[in-house]
C-alpha cells in the first residue's frame, strides 16, 4: 500500500501572544480534495502555509509518504533541521495562492516552466512541451507570451494553476483561489479545479465556495478559532451541521 | 578711467614669486614689488586670487583691473592684453630626478617620457609644439600639483620657470632633482620678453604708471632690495 | 553667395579654437570620458549586484559595513574621493617599486577607482530599494515551488528588480557621465580637460565649453534614448494592455 | 591629535563659505524651481517651452561644464554690454560678478532646472479636490497657492528636494575652478603646501559627512511636519 | 424687495463634443432649498459647478443679487471677464463637495477660520469664536483639532458644512454630500442639513436621497441628458411624476 501523500499532525502555531492554531490534524489520501472553511481570521491560510513551511509550525509534524520533516529548536523558535528536505518537499506541494503571485517579469510560460527546469532539472524542451500541454488544458495557448499584467485575474489564476500543475505534485494546496477574482471571472478557474478533482488529483483547499465544496469535495473540515469545529463528508459538515457556529456560518450563504 | 584703487589678479601659490604663509598671509617677490608700485603711485591695492586657468578671462571681464603673476608677455597673450615693460626676465628650465639619466632635453632624450607642465603657460605651449608628439604631457592647473606628482614618481620630467623650480624641486627635502640641460629663453615666440603686468587694452594710463613707478623703483634701489629678499643677491 | 564662404573663410581663418589640432583634443577627450565612464559604470553595476544583496541581508553585521561603505561615498563629493584617491596612494610606502605602480602612476586608473567606488556606492542603493521593493508573493511563490534561496536570488529577485531599477539607473549613468567632468583635475585630458586646455591656451572660454557642452548633451541624449529603448523592452511586463 | 598645521581656522572659514554658498544657492534653486514648475504645468506656451529648454539643456550638460560656462560667458556677455557703453555714451557702469554672487548664481540656476521637476511632480500629486475647495471658498488663485498648494505639495515634494540637497551640497566643492576659497580649495591648497593630502582631505571628507547627516535629520523633521494630517495617527 | 439670491439663465456647456447642458436655468429665492435629481451622467454636477464658476459655462448668465457676472471671450473659450468679481462672488455661494475636501493639512478648526480670515478678512479671534459656535452645533466640538484623515467620512462631512456655514453664505451649494458615505453615518449629515433647511437657508443640493428631496425641498428639478425633463414642488415631481422617465428613475427607489 502506498503511503499517504500528505499527513500533518497537531499542529500548532502562535504569533506573538495569539494562538493561531492550537493543535490541528489532517490526513489527504491519494484523491482526496480536502476543502477547509471556517470564518475570516478562524487560521485557514496560516494552517495551509504551516504544511509547506511557509510558516513554521511552532509544534506538530509533517509526512509526505511517510517521509517526516525533521525540526530543530534554536534561538529563535523551531525551525527544519534540514533545509534541503524542505526544498525537496516543496517541490511536491504545490501551492496555488490567493493573488496568484505569478512572477511578473516572465511571461506566463516562462512562469510555468521557471521551476521545472531549475528545481527538478528538466530539460528546457521537455518543460516547454508539457508547458504547452497544460496551457491547453486550462484554456490559455493563445496568451503563453503574455506578461502577467496583460491578462485578466482569471486568465493569472489558470496560469498560476498550470504552473503548479508544471510541478506534478503529489498534492496541489489551494488558498481561496477564487477570492481575488471579479464574479464573472470565478466560473472559469473552479472549472478548471472541478476538472482537476475529477481527474483524481490530491487537493487541500481553502474556500469560501460553498457549492464547490459541496460538489467537488471528499472531506470538509470546519475551522473556529484555530481547531477544528467540525469535520467530514460534504452531506454531513454543509447540509446537517451540529455546531450552532458552523450553522450561524452557513447561513448566509444558502 | 581713473583709479584710486587697483585690483590685482594672482594665483597662488607659485613660491617665490607669489604664495601664502600657513597664517594666510599673502607674500613673495610679486606682491611687494606690485605694493610698492602702488605706494609709488599713490593708490591702494588689492589682491584677488584666481586659478591659472581664468586669469585673463578673469581680467576682461573685470574681476579686478591688473595681473601681476609671473606672467610672460607674448604675443598670444599680446591680443588679449595691454602688458607693462617687463619687470623681471626668468629663463624656462628643464627639472628631473637625479636618476633620469640625461643630459639635455631634445625628441631623443624625451621619448617616451611623461613631461609635466602647468596648463596654458608658456612653457605648455612650447613643450606641447615641440614634443608633444613624442612624449606624454600632463597638465596641471598649478606647479605644487606638479611638484606633488614628481614626487609620486608620476612624472619623469617637468619643463618650469627657473627660480620656481630651483626653489619648489631643487630645494625640496622629498627627492633628489637636477637641473637637465641649460636655463632657456629662446626662442621670443614662446618665452617672450620676461614678467610683465597685464592690464585691459584700454588702460593704457593705468600702464603707464605702473611702468613709471617701476623706473623709480629701480632707480631708488628699492627694487633691488625685493629681489634680493627672494633671489638672494646673484 | 560668394559673400557667405567668405565670411565662413575669414571665420575659420582667424579661429583658433576649430583647427585640426583641437578637435583632434576634443575627440581624445571624448574617447577618454567614454572609455571612464563607461568602464567605471560597467565595474561598478558588477560590484553593486551582490553589494546591494549584501545589503539586503537581515543580518546587522554583514549591511551595516555596505551601509557605511555608501553612505561615505555617497555622502562626499566625487571630488574629494578622487583627490584622496590620486594624492592618496602615494602615501602608501613602497607603491612606487610594487606590482600595482603601473596602474597608479597613470592619472586613468585613480580616476577609475574613484569614480567606480563611487558609482557603485549609489548603484547598491538604487538596487537595494528594488530588491526591498519585491513583490511578498512573488518571493512566496517561488519559495512554495522548492527553490533555494540562492536560485530564488538568480531567477526572481535580481531578475525583477533589475528591471525595476531601470529608470533609476538610467539617471545614475547620466549623473556619472556628469560627475566624469572632473577628471580633467588630475591632468586628464577629457572632454572636459580638453575644453579646459584650449580655453587656457587661447584665452577664450566661451568656444570651447560651449562646444563640449553640445557633445555632453548629444551624449547625455543618447544615454536617454538607450535607456527609453531597454525600458520598452524589458518593462513590458509591467504596462497592462488588454489584448 | 590632528596636526593643521596652521591651516585650522582656513579650513573652518572654507567650511563656512561651503555651507553658506549652499544654503543660499538651495534658496535661490527652490525659488526657481518653483518657477519653472508653475511655467511648466502653465497653459502659456511660451512659458511652458521655455521651462522644458532650460530643464533640458540643465540636466543635459555637466555642472562643471554649466559653471565655466556660465562664469566666464556670462561675466563676457555682461563685459561686452558695459564696454559698449562705455565707448559709446561714456557711460561707466562696473557691474563686477563678485565670485561667490557668481558661485551662487551659478549653482541656484543649475539646481533651478532639478527642482523645477521635483515640484513640477510634486504640485501635480496635490488631490484636485483639496484646489477646488479653496477655490470655492472665494480663495485668489495666490491664496490658495500660499495656504494650500504649496504646503500640500511639500509633502511630496521633500523627498526629492532632500535628494537635490545632497547632491547640490556636494557639488559646491567644484566652485573652486571659478576662484572661490570653499573648504575643498583650501584643503587642495594646503595639501600641495605641506605634500600631506590625507591629513586635510579627510578633515573635508568627514565635514561633509557631517553636513550631510544634519541635513538628513533637519529633513526628517521637516517631513514630519509636512505628514501632519496625512496617513494615519 | 430684496433682489433674488441666486438666479442662473441659460447655461450650456460641452465638453469636447458632447454638449453636456443644453440651456439651464434656476432661481433660488431667499429660503428656497432646490433639490437636483437625475441619472449619473445628466449633467448635475456640471450645473452645480458652473454656478460657482468652478466650471466655466459656454453661454448663460449668472446673477447673484441683480449682480451678473461679466464674461469675456477669449482663445480659450468664454471666461469671466474679471475674477476679483467671481473670487467675491464665491465668497457667497459656498459649496460643500461629494468627497468634503477638507484641507488635509489642517485641523478641523483651522479648516473653518481659513477662509473667514483670509478672504472675508475677519479677525482671528472672531474666526474661531464662530468656528466653535459652528462645531457645536454639527456636533463636532470634540473633534476641533483632529487632522481630518482622524476623522469618519460623515464627521468628517459635517466639519466640511461647518467649513461652508463659517463663510455665511446667501446660499449654499451641495453636491451629493452623501453619496460617499457609509449608509450609518449618512443619517447624521442629512440631520444637519435638514437643521439647515428649517432655518431658512437658502440651498441647492445635489442628492439621490429622494426621502430627503422629500421632506425638505421647496422644488425638485430633475435632470435628463442636460436639460430640465420636469421641475415643480416635491409633492408634484416625486409624487406625481409625469414623464416615463422620470416615473423609471423613481421605481427603483420605492
Ligand atoms: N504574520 C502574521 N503575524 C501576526 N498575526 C498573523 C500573521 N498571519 C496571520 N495572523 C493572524 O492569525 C489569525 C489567522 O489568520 P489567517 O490568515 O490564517 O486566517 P484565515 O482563516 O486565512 O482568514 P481569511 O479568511 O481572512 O483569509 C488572524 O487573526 C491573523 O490576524
Ligand atoms: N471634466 C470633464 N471632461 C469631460 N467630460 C466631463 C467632465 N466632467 C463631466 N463630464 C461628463 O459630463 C457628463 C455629466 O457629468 P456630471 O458629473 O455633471 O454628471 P452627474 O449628473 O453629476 O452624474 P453623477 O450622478 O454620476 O455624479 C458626463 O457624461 C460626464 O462624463
Ligand atoms: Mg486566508
Ligand atoms: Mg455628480
Amino acid at each position: 500500500m502506498a503511503a499517504t501523500p500528505l499527513e500533518v499532525r497537531n499542529i500548532k502555531k502562535r504569533f506573538g501572544d495569539t494562538e493561531v492554531l492550537k493543535g490541528l490534524s489532517l490526513e489527504a489520501q491519494k484523491g482526496d480534495v480536502i476543502t477547509l472553511i471556517g470564518a475570516s481570521g478562524s487560521g485557514k491560510s496560516t494552517f495551509l502555509r504551516c504544511m509547506n513551511l511557509l510558516e513554521q509550525p511552532d509544534d506538530g509534524e509533517i509526512i509526505l509518504h511517510g517521509d517526516a520533516i525533521r525540526f530543530k529548536h534554536t534561538r529563535h523558535g523551531r525551525e527544519p533541521a534540514d533545509w534541503k528536505q524542505v526544498v525537496q518537499m516543496r517541490a511536491k506541494l504545490s501551492m496555488v495562492f490567493q493573488n496568484f503571485n505569478l512572477w511578473a517579469h516572465m511571461t506566463l510560460l516562462q512562469n510555468i516552466i521557471e521551476a521545472p527546469i531549475h528545481v527538478l532539472g528538466k530539460s528546457r524542451k521537455e518543460a516547454t512541451d508539457h508547458a504547452h500541454a497544460l496551457l491547453e488544458r486550462v484554456g490559455l495557448s493563445a496568451r503563453a507570451n503574455a506578461y502577467p499584467a496583460q491578462m485578466s485575474g482569471g486568465q493569472q489564476q489558470r496560469g498560476a494553476i498550470a504552473r503548479a500543475l508544471a510541478m506534478d505534485p503529489e498534492v496541489m494546496l489551494f488558498d481561496e483561489p477564487t477570492s481575488a477574482l471579479d464574479p464573472e471571472l470565478v466560473g472559469d478557474v473552479l472549472k478548471v479545479m472541478r476538472d482537476l478533482a475529477n481527474e483524481g488529483r490530491t487537493m487541500v483547499v481553502v474556500t469560501h465556495e460553498m457549492s464547490f465544496a459541496r460538489d467537488v469535495s471528499s472531506k470538509v473540515i470546519y475551522l473556529h478559532q484555530g481547531l477544528v469545529e467540525e469535520a467530514g463528508s460534504p452531506d454531513d459538515v454543509l447540509g446537517n451541521p451540529q455546531s450552532p457556529r458552523l450553522k450561524q456560518f452557513l447561513t448566509p450563504n444558502y | 578711467r581713473d583709479y584710486d584703487h587697483v585690483r590685482i589678479g594672482v594665483d597662488v601659490p607659485y613660491v617665490p614669486m607669489e604664495y601664502r604663509t600657513a597664517e594666510g598671509d599673502l607674500t613673495g617677490f610679486d606682491i611687494d614689488l606690485g605694493n610698492a608700485m602702488c605706494e609709488e603711485i599713490g593708490v591702494t591695492c588689492e589682491w584677488i586670487e584666481q586659478e591659472w586657468d581664468g586669469i585673463i578671462p578673469g581680467l576682461l571681464s573685470r574681476n579686478y583691473d591688473a595681473v601681476m603673476s609671473s606672467m610672460t608677455i607674448n604675443d598670444e597673450r599680446r591680443q588679449q592684453v595691454l602688458f607693462s615693460e617687463p619687470y623681471i626676465t626668468m629663463p624656462s628650465a628643464w627639472f628631473a630626478a637625479s636618476d633620469l639619466d640625461i643630459d639635455e632635453a631634445n625628441e631623443e632624450t624625451l621619448e617616451g617620457l611623461t613631461i609635466g607642465v602647468q596648463r596654458g603657460t608658456l612653457q605648455d605651449n612650447y613643450v606641447t609644439d615641440n614634443y608633444g608628439r613624442v612624449a606624454d604631457i600632463s597638465r596641471y592647473s598649478t606647479a605644487d600639483d606638479m611638484v606633488l606628482d614628481m614626487d609620486a614618481q608620476r612624472l619623469d620630467i617637468v619643463f618650469l620657470d627657473f627660480p620656481i623650480g630651483q626653489s619648489t624641486l631643487i630645494e625640496n627635502e622629498n627627492g633628489d632633482y637636477v637641473i637637465v640641460g641649460e636655463q632657456i629663453t629662446e626662442p621670443k615666440e614662446y618665452f617672450g620678453d620676461g614678467f610683465g603686468i597685464a592690464f585691459r587694452q584700454r588702460d593704457q594710463a593705468l600702464a603707464d604708471k605702473f611702468n613709471d613707478a617701476l623706473a623709480t623703483l629701480k632707480e631708488d634701489g628699492t627694487y633691488d632690495e625685493i629681489y634680493t629678499r627672494y633671489f638672494g643677491d646673484e | 553667395m560668394p559673400d557667405i564662404s567668405a565670411w565662413f573663410n575669414d571665420l575659420l581663418s582667424g579661429n583658433l579654437i576649430f583647427t585640426p589640432t583641437t578637435l583632434g583634443y576634443y575627440w581624445d577627450g571624448l574617447v577618454t570620458t567614454t572609455q571612464l565612464v563607461f568602464l567605471s559604470l560597467v565595474i561598478g553595476l558588477v560590484l553593486a549586484v551582490p553589494l546591494a544583496i549584501l545589503r539586503s541581508s537581515k543580518r546587522k553585521w554583514i549591511s551595516l559595513p555596505v551601509y557605511l561603505y555608501t553612505y561615505v561615498f555617497r555622502g562626499t563629493p566625487l571630488l574629494v574621493q578622487l583627490y584622496i584617491i590620486y594624492y592618496g596612494v602615494v602615501f602608501f610606502d613602497g607603491i612606487q617599486e610594487s606590482v600595482f605602480w603601473p596602474i597608479f602612476r597613470e592619472a586613468f586608473y585613480p580616476a577609475l577607482i574613484a569614480f567606480t567606488l563611487n558609482t557603485a556606492a549609489y548603484t547598491t542603493e538604487i538596487f537595494r530599494g528594488a530588491i526591498k521593493a519585491t513583490a511578498k508573493g512573488e518571493i512566496e511563490a517561488a519559495r512554495a515551488y522548492g527553490m533555494s534561496q540562492s536560485l530564488m536570488m538568480r531567477r526572481i529577485i535580481i531578475p525583477s528588480a533589475f528591471r525595476r531599477a531601470l529608470p533609476a539607473y538610467g539617471n545614475e549613468v547620466i549623473f556619472m557621465l556628469h560627475a566624469s567632468a572632473i577628471a580633467s583635475v588630475v591632468t586628464l585630458m577629457d572632454l572636459t580637460g580638453a575644453a579646459r586646455y584650449v580655453y587656457s591656451r587661447f584665452y577664450t572660454p566661451f568656444e570651447p565649453f560651449l562646444f563640449v557642452a553640445l557633445i555632453y548633451l548629444c551624449l547625455t541624449f543618447a544615454i536617454l534614448f538607450f535607456f527609453r529603448f531597454l525600458e520598452k523592452k524589458l518593462l513590458a511586463h509591467l504596462k497592462p494592455q488588454t489584448p | 591629535m590632528l596636526d593643521l598645521q596652521g591651516y585650522g581656522p582656513r579650513l573652518i572659514e572654507g567650511a563656512g563659505v561651503t555651507v553658506q554658498l549652499a544654503v543660499l544657492s538651495l534658496l535661490l534653486a527652490i525659488v526657481l524651481g518653483l518657477f519653472t514648475a508653475t511655467a511648466k504645468m502653465s497653459r502659456h506656451w511660451l512659458l511652458h517651452r521655455v521651462a522644458t529648454v532650460y530643464t533640458t539643456l540643465i540636466r543635459g550638460v555637466p555642472d562643471l561644464v554649466l559653471m565655466m560656462l556660465l562664469f566666464y560667458g556670462g561675466q563676457i556677455g555682461v563685459n561686452a554690454i558695459s564696454d559698449i557703453l562705455y565707448d559709446h555714451y561714456d557711460i561707466d557702469i562696473y557691474i563686477n560678478f563678485n565670485a561667490f554672487a557668481a558661485g551662487v548664481l551659478t549653482i541656484g540656476f543649475i539646481f533651478g532646472a532639478y527642482m523645477g521637476e521635483t515640484f513640477r511632480g510634486a504640485f501635480m500629486a496635490v488631490d484636485n479636490g483639496q484646489i477646488e475647495a479653496g477655490k470655492a471658498y472665494g480663495m485668489s488663485s495666490a491664496l490658495v497657492f500660499r495656504r494650500i498648494r504649496f504646503p500640500q505639495m511639500m509633502r511630496h515634494a521633500l523627498p526629492g528636494l532632500s535628494n537635490n540637497w545632497m547632491v547640490l551640497l556636494k557639488t559646491t566643492a567644484l566652485v573652486s575652478v571659478i576662484g572661490l576659497t570653499d573648504m575643498v580649495r583650501v584643503a587642495a591648497e594646503a595639501s600641495r603646501a605641506t605634500h600631506e593630502p590625507f591629513v586635510f582631505l579627510i578633515p573635508v571628507a568627514v565635514a561633509y559627512l557631517l553636513i550631510a547627516s544634519v541635513s538628513e535629520w533637519i529633513f526628517a523633521r521637516l517631513q514630519k511636519r509636512y505628514d501632519i494630517g496625512f496617513g494615519e495617527h
